[in-house]
C-alpha cells in the first residue's frame, strides 16, 4: 500500500517527495469550490500527475449560506504512479463550519485541516449545531489544523484591484488554491492566465482573484508551511488531457457519428447528472449535430426515434426516473428494429432519492423494464475516459444489429475526471452503416427480410424511392413486415428478436481477468466500481492475498466466455452500489452460486472497507 | 442545395416540402398501399383517406419524400394505407415521432394522423409542444369524440353527459374544443373540416400541405359504430345548411341559406350571430386569417363549444413564423460557415493537453 | 383423459350421453358469435356443468365483413366433471368461409363442422383465398360436415315477425344457437326470456331472433341431426355463477373496498384487455366507488396515489404498455409507501405486440422495471374465478404492509369464464386499517416510524388535525420522514423497504404440489397456466407418470417453503407464456436448474402438445 | 352534512373549502413548517411563500384540511415548508396526483405547486386536463422562465433567442403564454401576479381559494441565480408604471401614469392601445371578468407576448362551471338514493345463478 501525504512530514525543509496525495476542498455553494478543484487538478494533470477527480455538489441550489445542505465539494487524488480511486482524504481545506462538519468523517486521523478561521464565528457555529468552537475545544487534537483567517487576508490582498470589498472577499478561493499550490509545489502562472481569460470582461476581478490567488502563496511561504511534491507519474507516450465522464461520453458520441458517416441527433430532457451530455453535445453545431431538448423524456426518446427512422444516429440521454418514462417507446423501438443508444446516467434511487448521488441500481430496470418479451443490449462504462469506448461500441452495436442499445453510466463516472490518453482518429474502428437502395424481394422491398449472419433488418430511409414502407409496434409477418396476428409467426418474430441479441456474445471482446492462475476467489464487476476493485485487489495481491478480478463492460449479452471464466474459481464475489443486481444476473444465467457485497450509500465504495471485507471471504 | 446531410433543399434553404408542380406523373393509385384496408364499413375514415390519397400526386413531392406517423386508435391505421413512408407508433407519440423526423429531415414531408384520444388525451402535450415549436408537420386530428378501437369509451372531446362504456352515468367533463386549445398552443395553421365534405376536406388538406410549419386540422368523423350521427347538426340535409358557417379569407362571414345571417363584433368585445337584413353587410366581421393576432380566431373558435349549432369550418389562423427545423437547420449552417465543419481529431485534444513521451 | 364428443356417434338415436364437449361459434365481427356463445354458455351452467370459456376477439373494430381479420369466436367446454381448460373443439360452427378458414386448423380431426352454406357463395371464398369451394371439394372429408343454408331458413322463418329483411337475416346467429340447442339438449326458454327482455323495445326484432331460434331447433329436430346429452357435473354444494376474469376482478375490489371499510377510487386509462374493469366498476356508484378515466396512464396512477394519501383504497388497472408508463410513479409510492393496487392484465407484446391476444411476459417487469431499488409484491390470479381472491389479497398485502402491489391477470384469463362458487360474504377476510390519529413521539408525528411487526409504516390522512405532514419522493430520515441525504440512512432506508417486501413470504400461504411423493419431476407454474398444467398433469398420472405439479399465487416474495420444496424434485419443469420469465427468478432465487416450455403464440398452451413436451421430460 | 365517506360537506354538499371565517384562532406562524427553506438566497420564492402562509389563516379552512402538492423543480419544494399536509410528487405529475385527492376528497383545499418546466413542459397535459375538467385545484404556477433546479436549461416560458446551457446558439422555439393556454383548455378561473406584488400577489391567492374548480394563477417569478431580471419590465421603477395593466373587474382597462393609456376593441375585432385623452374614456374596453365567453380574456393574454411591454395582470376570467369532483359526487349521492347502498352479498350473485345441493 503507497503511503499517503498526510500524517508526517510537518518541518519545512527541502520539499519532502510523495507518491500520492488526496486533498478536498469543501465551502459554501457560493465559495467556488468546484472552480477551485478544478483548477488544481488542471495545473497538476498538466504537470503529468495520474490523477482522480470526484465533485460533491449539494442537492440544493444554493442552500442558505452557512448550511450543511449547501455544503459543496470537490476532491482529486493525484500521484506519481497509475490510481484508480479519488481515494481518501488527507488533506481537507474547508472554508467554513458547514465544511469541516460535513467532511470531517472522511477524512484520514492525523491528515490536515487547513480552516478559513474567519467563518467560525457563533452564528456560522450554531447553524450546524456546533455547540463549542472546533478550533478551540480540542475536538480537533487528532488532526494536523492550519488555522488561517482566509477572508481577511483576502479582503487585505484585493485592496488596490478595483474590485469592490464583496467581490474581493469572493476570491478567497483563489487565497486557498495559492496555499495549497504552495503546499504541493504547483505553479501559479497557468492559473493567472486562466483567470485573466475568464474575467477579460471585468478587470477588477481578474485583478482580484490574481492578487488573492498570490497573497495565499506567499503565506504558505512566509508562514513556512509544510511543503511537499508529487513527481509526474509514468504513463504511456502519447498526448492526454483530463476527461470527465460526460464529457466523453459526449465526445465518443461525436466520434460514433463521425465514424458512421450519419448525422447525430439527440433528443433529451434535462435531469441530473445526465444534463452536461446534452449541454455539452448542444455546442458541436459545427459537427452537424442536432439537439432538442424535448417536452419530456418520452418525447425525447420520440424524437431520437423517429430520426433514426430517418437515417440519423439516434440518441437520447437521462437518468432513472427517465428511463422509466422511456419504457414504453423502448419497446417500439425493439419492435421496430431501428438503431437507437438509450444513455441512463444512474443516480440514487428510487424515485427521485438521492439525484445527485451515485448508484448502480438501473441495471436489472434496463435489462427488464419493459413490458412483453424485449430484449436488447446493454453495455456499460466502468470510468470517466471509458465513456468514450462505450459511446463507440454502443453505436456499434445499435448499427450492425439494427436495435436499441442502453449504455449505463452512474453519477461517480459522469462527473469525476481522470487523465485521458486522447486516441488516434484513424485508429477508431470503422461503423459505418449501408442504408438499402434496392428492392430485397424481386420487385418488393421487405423491411424484415433479415441478414442471414447478424439477423439485422434492413435499413431503408425516407427519400429512397422504391423502398417505402411503413412500420409499426403491432406484430410483423416475418420478412415482410405487415401486420400479423399469426401464432406462430409471433412465437418465431419473439425467438428472432431474443437470437439477435443474444448472437451479439460472439462479437464482443471475451471477459479478462486478471489475477495468479491459483487464486480461488474472484472479484466480478461491473461498471463505476472499476477503479476501487482495481485498487483493492492490487493492495491486496501485493499483501499476497491470492484474489483475481474481472469487470464486465457487456451486461447484455454478456461475453460468450463469462460461464467459462466464472467457473474456474471456488467463489465469486460481486460488489455493487445496488442490493445485487448483477449477482442476480450470473445466478440466473450461470447458476453459479456469488457472494454479494452491497453497498447503497449514494457513494463509491471505500477502499478500506471493500479490502476489508474482501479480505475475510479469501479463504 | 443540400442540407448537411446532403438532403436537398430549395432555394431557401427549406427542404421540398413546398415545392409544387414537378413530379406530375403520379396519379392516386400511386399512394395506395398494398394493405387491406381494415376499418368498419361506413366508417368516416375512408372518406379521409380518399381525400389524403387524391390530393398527393398534386402535391408535387415524391412519394418516397413523405411520411405518415401516428400513433395508435382506428384512426392511427391510417399509414399502412399510404403507399408512403409510414410509422405507425405508440399512443399519442405521434407528434414526437414526427418531430424527430421532420427536424433531422427537413427535406421531407411529414403528415400526423392522430385520433381525439391519441392526439388530446394521452398525446395532448406532445401536440401541443409541436404546434408551439412551429415543427414542419401536417397533423390531422381524426376527431370522432370516441374511443373507436378500444371500443366506446368517452373521450376529451365527448359532450358533458355522455354515456359510454366507462360513463355509464354520463360523462361529468367538460370537453376540450380543439381549435382553442390549438390557438392557445400558439399554432400558426388551424382548420376545422368535415368527413363528408368532398370539396372543403381536399381543399383543407392542400392548404395545410402549402403552410410551412405546423398545420393542425380538426376533421369531425362519423365513428357509425360508436358514436354514430355526432355530427348531425353539420350534416343532416338541414343541419348543413343552418349550421355551417364557412370562414373564407377577406370575406365577411356570412352563414345560413343565402347567407341571411352573418357574424359581428360588437365594441364591447363580444362575436354575436346577427341577421344581415337586420344590420346590414357592412357591420360584418371580415375573416382575416393572416392577422398575426390569434384572438379573433380564438372569438371565432368559441362560437359553438361543439358541432352542435352554427360551427365555423374552414381555416381559423394562417400565420407565418419561423419553423423548428429551420431554425435549427440554419444553427447548423452558420456554426459550420463560423467554425468550419467538424475536425474530430481537433476536438478531442482541445482544453489543456499535455505529452507523455 | 376423458373422451370428447365429435367423432363417432351419428346416428340418431336416443341421445347419447357425453362426458365434454368443447363447440366453438365462428363468424363475422358482425355475426354476433360473442353473444350466441355466451347464451349457450349460460344455458349450459344453470344446467350444471362445469365449464371454461375462451372468447377470441379480432383485433380490428370490425374488419371488412367475411375477411380473415374480421372473425369473431367463442369458445365453450362443458362438461359432466371439473373441468380446467377451454380444451380443443370437437365442434366447430362457422357462419361465413373466413370463420372456416381461421379456425378449422384447431378443430380435432373427424370433428363436426357446422357451415352455413348461404355465406360459400364466390367473392366471399375468394376474399379469404379459396381457390376452390371446400364445401365441394373434398377437403373437409376427414370431418362430419352439416351444411346447413342458415342464412336463407332464417329469413324465411322471420317472416311475419314485423322486422325488415336486414334485420330479420341477423337473427341467424339465434338459428344456429337453435340448431346447437338441439344437438346439445339445451332449453329455449332462458334464452327466449333473455331476448324479449333486451329487445323488449324493438318487439319486431325481439320476434324475429326468438323465430330464428325456434326455427335452428326445429330444424336439428327435422333434419334428425345426432343429439347429445352432457350431465351437470357434480360439484360442491353451493351457489354458483358464471364469471369472467375481469368481472371477478371488478367484485374483488369491490369486496376489498367493503372489507377494508375503504372507499374505492380507481384511475384508470382504457387499454384491451383491461378496460372492462374499468366499465365494470363503474357501474357500481352505490357502493361510493369512484372511477376515473384519466388522460393517460401516468396521469392515472397518479390519481389513485393521490386518492390512497387522502385515505381511499387506490386502484389502477392496466396492460403492458400502460405498466411502462406507471413505472415512475411506482417508484414515487414505493418511496411514499402508500398501499396501491395496480393491475396488469398481460397481453402479447412487445410494444404494441398482440393486443387482443394473451401471454405472460410481463412477470420480469413487474418485478424489475422501475429505477432504483424498487421491490413491491407481486400477486397473480390464475383463473378467471381466481382473480376474486387475487384482488382481495391484494388489497390486504398493500393495507397491511403500506405498499403498492402488482397483481397480474392476462387476457386470457380475462375474458375466459367459468362457474364461480359464490363466496359468502361473511367469510371474507376482514382488511379493515387504522389510520393513524395521534402523535407517535411526544407531540410529534413520525410518519416513517414503523410497527415492529410489519415495518408499514403509519397511515396518517388529511383531515386528522395534529398529524399534517410532508411525503415526498427524495430520499427521507428513517422515523421523522424529513428529506435526508444522509449516505447511511439511505442505506438503511433501501434495507428497511427491501426487508419489508420479503417478510410478507411470512405472511401468505405455502406452496402447496400435488402429485405422489415419490413423483420426481414438479411442474410449476403460475398465472393463467393453471388451468392446462394442471389436466395435462391430471392425465399424465392417470397414465401411471410420476408428475407433481405446484403453482406460485404469489410471485414477490415467493412463499418461504418454495426452494424446500423444489429441492425435493430432482426435475422442476416450467412452462410457461414467455420465453422464461419465472424460470429466471427460480434460478436466481434459489440457484435450482430448471427446464423451461416456452410457448408465445398470443394462446394458452394446447393440452396436447404441453402433454408431449413434458412425457418426454419425465424420466 | 357528510359525503359517503363521512367528511363534512357543507350545505350545498361540496366540502368545507369554500367556508369563510370560522377558524379564527390560526395565524401566519401556524402555517410554517419546521423544516429549512433551502431556496438561494434573493429567490422570488421566498415571497410567494410568505404571501401562501399569511393568507392562510383568514381563508378559515383548518390546517389539517388543506393540502399542498407539487411535482419536481425548485419552486416544487413549496409543500415541505407548509405545516400543512403535502406530497412532493415526481416531475410534472402534481396535477394528477392532486386530482386524485380533490375527487376523492371533496371536503380538502387542493393547492399545486408548480413551475414552467413542471407544469408547462413534461407536465403540460396533466396541467390542461386538470383546468378542463374543473378540478376542485389552486394551481400556482411559478413562471421564472428557465429550469432553476437542474440549473438554467431554457423552458416553454422563455423567450426566442434565449441563450441557455441547452441552448448555447439561442432557443429556436416559441415560448406559450400561460395565460392563453389555460384559456384555450377551458380553465374558468385564469390570473397573473408578480413575486414582488405585496399587495396583488395575496389578492389573487385569495380569489383563487375562494373559486371553487380549477383556479390558475401564474406567478412571474425572479430566479437570481440563472435568470435574473427576467421581468425587469414590469419591476424596474420606469417599467412598473408604464407597462402594468392592472385589469379589474368592471372597471375600462387603464393605465400607465395615472391612467393616460386604455385599451380599446376596435370593430375588426383588434385590441388596441390608446391615449385615453385622445379617445375619450368611454371608447374604452370595461373588463368583465365572469363573461363566459372567453374570447376576450384570450384576446387581453395576447396584449403582450411575455412580460416585455405592457402586460396585463390580474383576474382574466372567473366563471363558474360544474366541479369535476361535485359531479363525481353527485352521482355517487343519486346512484346511492335510487339504488340503495350498495350490498356485496346481492352483487355477488347478481345475474344468473344456479345452486348445487
Ligand atoms: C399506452 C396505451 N394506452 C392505451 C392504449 C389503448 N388504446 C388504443 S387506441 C385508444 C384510444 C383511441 O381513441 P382515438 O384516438 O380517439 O382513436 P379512434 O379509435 O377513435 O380513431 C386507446 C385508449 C394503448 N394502445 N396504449
Ligand atoms: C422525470 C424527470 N425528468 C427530469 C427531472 C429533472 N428536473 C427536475 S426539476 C426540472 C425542471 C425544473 O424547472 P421548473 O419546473 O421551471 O422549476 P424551477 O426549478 O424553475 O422552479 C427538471 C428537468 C426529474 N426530476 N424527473
Ligand atoms: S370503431 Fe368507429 S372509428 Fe373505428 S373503424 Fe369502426 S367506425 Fe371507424
Ligand atoms: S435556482 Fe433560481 S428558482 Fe431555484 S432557488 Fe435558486 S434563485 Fe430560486
Ligand atoms: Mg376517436
Ligand atoms: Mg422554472
Amino acid at each position: 500500500m503507497t503511503a499517503q501525504a498526510a500524517p508526517s512530514a510537518h518541518v519545512r525543509a527541502d520539499r519532502k517527495e510523495l507518491p500520492r496525495v488526496v486533498v478536498r476542498f469543501a465551502g459554501d455553494s457560493g465559495d467556488g469550490m468546484q472552480l477551485t478543484g478544478d483548477r488544481f487538478t488542471s495545473v497538476s494533470a498538466a504537470f503529468g500527475n495520474d490523477l482522480v477527480t470526484m465533485p460533491d455538489f449539494p442537492a440544493e441550489i444554493r442552500a442558505p449560506a452557512g448550511s450543511l445542505a449547501g455544503v459543496s465539494a470537490f476532491q482529486i487524488h493525484f500521484s506519481d504512479h497509475d490510481i484508480l480511486t479519488p481515494g481518501q482524504p488527507g488533506v481537507l481545506v474547508a472554508m467554513n463550519p458547514a465544511a469541516l462538519k460535513a467532511n470531517l468523517g472522511d477524512v484520514m486521523r492525523g491528515g490536515m485541516l487547513i480552516l478559513n478561521t474567519d467563518s467560525f464565528d457563533k452564528r456560522n457555529l450554531e447553524k450546524v449545531g456546533f455547540s463549542s468552537n472546533p478550533l478551540e475545544d480540542g475536538s480537533l487534537d487528532s488532526y494536523q489544523v492550519y488555522k488561517i483567517p482566509m477572508t481577511s487576508m483576502t479582503i487585505d490582498s484585493v485592496k488596490g484591484s478595483g474590485a469592490s470589498k464583496k467581490e474581493g472577499e469572493r476570491s478567497k478561493n483563489m487565497f486557498a488554491l495559492g496555499v495549497l499550490s504552495w503546499m504541493y509545489s504547483r505553479p501559479l502562472e497557468p492559473t493567472i492566465e486562466y483567470l485573466e481569460k475568464k474575467f477579460s470582461k471585468k478587470e477588477s476581478i481578474a485583478n482580484a482573484n490574481v492578487a488573492a490567488l498570490k497573497a495565499g502563496h506567499a503565506f504558505g511561504e512566509t508562514a513556512e508551511l509544510s511543503a511537499f511534491e508529487v513527481k509526474p507519474a509514468t504513463l504511456a507516450p502519447g498526448r492526454y488531457r483530463r476527461i470527465t465522464g460526460n464529457q466523453a461520453l459526449a465526445y465518443g458520441l461525436i466520434a460514433a457519428s463521425v465514424q458512421s458517416k450519419l448525422p447525430l441527433f439527440l433528443g433529451s430532457y434535462p435531469i441530473t447528472p445526465a444534463s452536461d451530455v446534452l449541454h455539452e453535445l448542444a455546442r458541436y453545431k459545427n459537427f452537424g449535430v442536432r439537439t432538442l431538448q424535448a417536452e419530456d423524456e418520452i418525447a425525447a426518446i420520440g424524437m431520437a426515434l423517429g430520426a433514426a427512422f430517418s437515417g440519423h444516429l439516434g440518441i437520447t440521454t437521462t437518468s432513472g426516473p427517465g428511463l422509466d418514462l422511456k419504457s414504453e417507446t423502448l419497446g417500439l423501438a425493439i419492435s421496430l428494429e431501428l438503431p437507437l443508444i438509450v444513455i441512463d446516467i444512474q443516480r440514487g434511487g428510487p424515485s427521485t432519492g438521492l439525484p445527485t448521488k451515485t448508484e448502480q441500481s438501473d441495471l436489472l430496470h434496463a435489462m427488464y423494464g419493459r413490458h412483453g418479451e424485449a430484449p436488447l443490449p446493454i453495455v456499460a462504462s466502468y470510468s470517466p475516459a471509458s465513456c468514450f469506448w462505450a459511446a463507440l461500441e454502443s453505436a456499434r452495436i445499435a448499427l450492425k444489429y439494427m436495435t436499441p442499445v442502453i449504455l449505463l453510466s452512474d453519477g461517480y463516472i459522469a462527473n469525476g475526471a481522470e487523465p485521458w490518453h486522447i486516441p488516434t482518429v484513424d485508429k477508431l474502428p470503422d461503423i459505418s452503416v449501408r442504408f438499402a437502395s434496392q428492392p430485397n424481394v424481386g420487385e418488393d422491398f421487405w423491411p424484415y427480410l433479415r441478414d442471414d449472419e447478424t439477423l439485422a433488418r434492413p435499413w431503408a430511409i425516407p427519400g429512397t424511392a422504391g423502398l417505402e414502407h411503413r412500420v409499426g409496434g403491432l406484430e410483423k409477418a416475418d420478412g415482410t413486415g405487415n401486420i400479423s396476428y399469426d401464432p406462430d409467426n409471433h412465437h418465431l418474430m419473439t425467438q428472432l428478436r431474443q437470437a439477435k441479441i443474444k448472437a451479439i456474445e460472439e462479437d464482443i471482446d471475451p471477459l479478462e481477468f486478471d489475477g495468479s492462475e491459483d487464486s480461488r476467489v474472484l472479484v466480478l464487476g461491473w461498471g463505476g466500481t472499476y477503479g476501487t476493485i482495481g485498487e483493492v485487489c492490487r493492495r491486496l495481491r501485493a499483501r499476497g492475498r491470492p484474489v483475481a478480478r474481472a469487470h464486465l463492460k457487456h451486461l447484455n449479452p454478456m461475453p460468450k466466455n463469462t460461464g467459462e471464466v466464472l467457473r474456474r474459481f471456488d467463489k465469486v464475489v460481486v460488489p455493487e452500489l445496488n442490493m445485487g443486481q448483477l449477482s442476480k444476473l450470473i445466478r440466473a444465467e450461470f447458476l453459479i452460486e456469488t457472494v454479494s457485497i452491497n453497498c447503497v450509500r449514494g457513494l463509491p465504495f471505500s477502499s478500506t472497507e471493500l479490502e476489508a471485507e474482501l479480505e475475510e471471504l479469501i479463504p | 442545395m443540400t442540407d448537411p446531410n446532403g438532403h436537398t433543399l430549395d432555394e431557401r434553404g427549406r427542404g421540398i416540402t413546398e415545392a409544387s408542380g414537378g413530379i406530375g406523373t403520379l396519379t392516386r393509385k400511386d399512394f395506395v398501399s398494398d394493405q387491406e384496408v381494415r376499418w368498419c364499413p361506413g366508417c368516416g375514415d375512408y372518406a379521409i383517406l380518399a381525400a389524403v390519397q387524391s390530393i398527393m400526386p398534386e402535391l408535387g413531392v415524391p412519394r418516397e419524400k413523405v411520411v405518415f406517423v401516428s400513433g395508435i386508435g382506428c384512426s392511427s391505421r391510417f399509414p399502412y394505407y399510404m403507399n408512403t413512408y409510414g410509422v405507425h407508433g405508440i399512443h399519442g407519440r405521434a407528434p414526437a415521432i414526427a418531430t424527430g423526423i421532420a427536424s433531422a429531415r427537413p427535406d421531407l414531408q411529414v403528415w400526423v394522423v392522430t385520433g381525439d384520444g391519441d392526439g388530446l388525451s394521452i398525446g395532448g402535450n406532445h401536440l401541443i409542444h409541436a404546434l408551439r415549436r412551429n415543427v414542419n408537420l401536417k397533423i390531422l386530428l381524426f376527431n370522432n369524440q370516441i374511443y373507436g378501437l378500444t371500443k366506446g369509451q368517452y373521450s376529451p372531446t365527448s359532450e358533458q353527459g355522455k354515456v359510454t362504456k366507462s360513463t355509464p352515468f354520463g360523462s361529468v367533463e367538460q370537453p376540450f374544443n380543439p381549435i382553442s386549445l390549438a390557438l392557445g398552443a400558439e399554432a400558426t395553421f388551424v382548420a376545422r373540416t368535415i368527413d363528408v365534405e368532398r370539396k372543403h376536406l381536399p381543399e383543407m388538406l392542400r392548404r395545410a400541405a402549402a403552410h410551412r410549419g405546423s398545420a393542425f386540422i380538426e376533421i369531425y368523423q362519423n365513428c357509425n359504430i360508436f358514436n354514430d350521427g355526432a355530427f348531425l347538426a353539420l350534416t343532416s340535409k338541414e343541419g348543413r345548411t343552418q349550421n355551417r358557417i364557412y370562414l373564407e379569407h377577406d370575406r365577411p362571414i356570412r352563414f345560413d341559406r343565402d347567407g341571411s345571417k352573418g357574424i359581428r363584433m360588437t365594441g364591447a368585445g363580444h362575436l354575436e350571430i346577427v341577421e344581415v337584413s337586420e344590420v346590414g353587410e357592412n357591420e360584418l366581421l371580415v375573416h382575416d386569417e393572416h392577422r398575426y393576432d390569434a384572438g379573433l380566431a380564438f372569438a371565432l373558435s368559441r362560437l359553438s363549444a361543439g358541432p352542435h349549432g352554427p360551427t365555423p369550418l374552414g381555416v381559423f389562423r394562417q400565420v407565418e413564423r419561423p419553423v423548428y427545423g429551420d431554425g435549427m437547420e440554419s444553427q447548423l449552417r452558420s456554426a459550420a460557415a463560423d467554425q468550419g465543419p467538424g475536425d474530430l481529431a481537433k476536438l478531442l485534444s482541445s482544453g489543456d493537453t499535455w505529452d507523455v513521451d
